[in-house]
């Protein structure tokens, strides 16, 4: 049998797509100017970075006044929660409204800012991984100064009610942020009418390379700058402009964006058959909600098959997936978000994520489909726990 | 999460996987909620670790030193499998990244416990000889 | 006559090496991992960037555990500053000492701080752009947290006397930071016998792409986290890692650092050749120290040429040159290096900053002799202010 | 900063640049310590700008503003040329950058100039016709 590579790990990071690397190029070699720079050279890079600012604001139903080019994912999530919290702190306002599975850029940030002194609410997302808009109602205080809810979860890929979410922080009139990292191009999205304050993304999620993220804040939305220095991205965000990731990222989320229904009716077809093959093998369980979940991500728990050594062997086979999210391997901890929705930590450890898209085929499907159980098998047949 | 291919090979194909039914010492170490459990199966003949087999739940550096640490003692005398450290096991896996230390310590610690088993079945009290088996520290800290 | 290019602003920006081009783009292109995956695309991924954490390391006489990759120069600078004072301030040392003509990734980051309460001391560095150690020894107190001050100055390219400041807050047990963004490259830099703490660079200065930075932080040095989140970087710099820049870093500063003495060898004398033939301008100046400064940095003022006409003229005779750096272009106001140095606001207006290095030639060179006369007489006639 | 292709064409090969020894009119605006100061010279006939130049010291859209503003009220009646105003400059250049927008300021303030120049040369006062000539918002920020 010739070896078969699958990549199926598509929400650590996606592999930079032909069109935006040639849209990229450009500005890696030639392009080379400034783009704060007055001759020609610095013109034409300015000038670009401010065409794909604009493909970012009408991806997201945006301004383009209102597109902060960042590092990455992280840095947009702590820019808009550490910035709002610093802001409206000097209001009196220093509570801070999350979820328990947020990603660590969001979790870890608002721990640094208890340890600080403010307050965090950590709703849960119950069994199926989707927090309650009850919930965030219940949890609002007249001293909340920031509601921050991811889109869609990294890890089970579960949809959250982003829209009555933004409507009711409207109401009361609270900000509201959301970490659409892996939302973007999966699901439709539009900050005006979801009523949406502040949104972040990261272009290496959706075939643009890695180290370009984007903040989106609304009109009005002043925060402190994370970084400051020169007088780029209109003084908020210091830092020569990554024109060629810049634009790259443009051309990634008009891509991503121009037939969200189209990826879909391709990708969740081929997502439900691994669902469906997998749930076969005994003892196995489905994590996050079956329908509001995005339309590549298969996340699935197998007991007596630890996760990493189920990696480990599914590379064997050519298969790149994982378990838990990329950046937390290494640390000992079965992960945050399936404790999250009710795992026992001895059932998380055995989780295995695989996130397709509309790159793979019904072959890697397929290969998907054999090769997991035999993986299963072999590594509960090495486990001291396992009887037959 | 950097794995030497020393380790790489171990995992792809563990040496001594499985169970000796008629084992004169057995042990197990680790715990599932943490993630690594394992249980070694040791056959002594004139003083020698004749045969030996493991089973492991655990990551891939868990079964990459199981494999590793059973080829190691594998016709070895008592004493010296005794002496097996967990430093010598890393080693000889060309290192292990420091989030996997642990793995190693669990298979000094398997080892120990196959043999503690061994000397109580021989009547022997295994303290003097092969001295406590504690919990790993990575486990305290979880 | 041929229309000829001369890109002369290699302290805004440098064009990506072909080397460095080469060695990065596998990694944009078919390795395009996630660093900390598991699977073999991951694990390669991860060595690259350990390979390159060891190419920065070996280029600052550092060991790789104390080099952290960050989104550009700023944000080291910002990490560094903000995070030392932040740790500091815990046991009541409140007090950083600057320079007046830092790049404003410090200075905006000083004035930030003072917002929230901490007290700042900007030195003054004379005629010459150079700051005296006398001066940061008076200035350090029982509650100084840090001294920050850049290794070259970005405008005027002076080089300041960092070993013995280094020596000096040694001694009195005061962190050292230094933004050396500028010098690397240019200036042998060795982190243990300077004594240096922590030190900013960034790889669009030394022909790696723009938007990634390194700080360097010596071991026991120990600060919050500017961006938190996943565990990258040792758990002190979040976001996935962005590879393709990182490898281009590591080979970028192991070229730029191989024959310091070489570049200064070829370059520094088609700077003097510069500066003397424009020195001929009646009414011109040399801006900084003639000796103590980069080996590529020109720095004059011509009275009664404004700086943004004399660039735009020189565009139009294809020389990319600056005035001030380029991310204040846009501001009104007059550098704040040449104010610094004495210069009038009416002089500081007509500055011209021209900063070569080993790609420039000697045809490049005449180039620029021959056009900048014409265009500041151009100007001048232009000028309702000046008669000959 | 980013200019249109016509400010960079104006500036390219500005108009008009020069002086006006027998001008009927001349205004200076800006100061050099703001960097930027505009003269303009006017000559008038049967109440129609028949001549015009200007010197300026400043940036790019200070002489492209410079260039375009004598263009647009060489050959006008003096009410039409008192009528321009700095966003008519600011289109006629297809837009200004934000920070740029006080040079078509400086323009429109130096027609104004000079033409209260000519009517103090025609002994009368200016003022009600021209209105006062003020410094240039951006002027005062610094
Ligand atoms: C001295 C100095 N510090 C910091 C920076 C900021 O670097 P970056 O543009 O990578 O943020 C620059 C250049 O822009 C610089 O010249
Ligand atoms: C939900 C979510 N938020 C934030 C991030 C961080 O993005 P980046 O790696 O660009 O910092 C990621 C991915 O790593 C993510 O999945
Ligand atoms: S054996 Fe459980 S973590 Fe070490
Ligand atoms: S005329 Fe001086 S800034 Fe406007």
């Amino acid at each position: 049998m010739m070896k078969r590579f699958v990549y199926a790990d598509n929400s650590a990071t996606t592999k930079i797509s032909d069109a935006v690397f040639n849209e990229m190029l450009p500005w890696l070699k030639e392009g080379y100017g400034n783009a704060s720079s007055i001759y020609a050279l610095g013109r034409e890079a300015g000038f670009a970075v401010e065409r794909a600012r604009k493909q970012v604001a009408d991806a997201l139903g945006a301004q383009p006044s209102e597109i902060y080019f960042t590092g990455c994912g992280s840095e947009s999530d702590n820019w808009a929660v550490k910035g709002a919290a610093h802001k409206l702190a000097a209001k009196g306002k220093k509570h801070i409204i999350t979820t328990v599975f947020e990603h660590h850029a969001i979790l870890h940030t608002c721990q640094a800012l208890e340890k600080e002194g403010f307050e965090v609410t950590y709703l849960p997302v119950y069994e199926n991984g989707i927090v309650r808009v009850q919930d965030v109602e219940n949890a609002i205080r007249e001293d909340t100064a920031l509601v921050t809810i991811m889109y869609a979860n990294n890890e089970i890929g579960t949809i959250q009610p982003i829209s009555q979410i933004g409507a009711l922080c409207r109401e009361k009139n609270v900000w509201f942020h959301t970490d659409a990292v892996q939302a973007v191009g999966n699901v439709p999205i539009d900050v005006k009418e979801q009523n949406i304050d502040m949104l972040s993304l990261s272009g290496h999620k959706i075939h643009a390379p890695k180290g370009i993220g984007v903040l989106y804040m609304k009109k009005g939305i002043v925060i402190p700058n994370l970084i400051d220095g020169g007088g780029q991205e209109r003084g908020r965000r210091a830092g020569t402009e990554n024109v060629a990731s810049i634009v790259a990222l443009g051309k990634a989320i008009e891509l991503a964006c121009e037939d969200i229904p189209g990826r879909i009716a391709k990708v969740s077809p081929m997502r439900d058959k691994i669902i469906d093959a997998l749930s076969k093998i005994p003892y196995s369980r489905v994590n996050g909600d079956r329908e509001r979940r995005l339309n590549g991500n298969v996340n699935m728990s197998f007991i007596g098959a630890e996760g990493e050594a189920l990696l480990l062997s599914l590379d064997l086979a050519g298969i790149c997936a994982s378990s838990g999210s990329a950046c937390t391997t290494g640390s000992l901890d079965p992960s945050h978000v399936l404790l999250a929705i009710g795992l026992s930590h001895e059932v998380a450890h055995g989780s295995l994520r695989i996130t397709i898209n509309e790159d793979n085929d019904q072959a890697d499907i397929d290969h998907i489909i054999q090769t997991v159980p035999q993986v299963v098998e072999k590594l509960r047949a090495m486990s001291p726990m396992w009887e037959d | 999460m950097l794995y030497s291919d020393k380790v790489l090979e171990h995992f792809a194909a563990p040496h001594n996987v499985g169970e000796l039914p008629d084992a004169d010492g057995v042990g197990e170490v680790g715990n599932a909620k943490c993630g690594d459990i394992m249980k070694m199966y040791i056959k002594v003949d004139d003083g020698k670790i004749s045969d030996v087999k493991f089973k492991t739940f655990g990551c891939g550096a868990a079964i990459a030193t199981s494999s590793i640490a059973t080829d190691m003692i594998k016709g070895a005398s008592i004493e010296d499998a005794l002496k097996l450290t967990n430093s010598a096991v890393v080693e000889a896996l060309d290192g292990l990244p420091a989030s996997k230390v642990h793995c190693s310590v669990l298979a000094e610690q398997a080892v120990k416990a196959a043999l503690a088993d061994y000397y109580r079945k021989q009547g022997v009290d295994p303290t003097p000889i092969v001295g406590e088996i504690g919990e790993c520290e990575a486990c305290h800290n979880l």
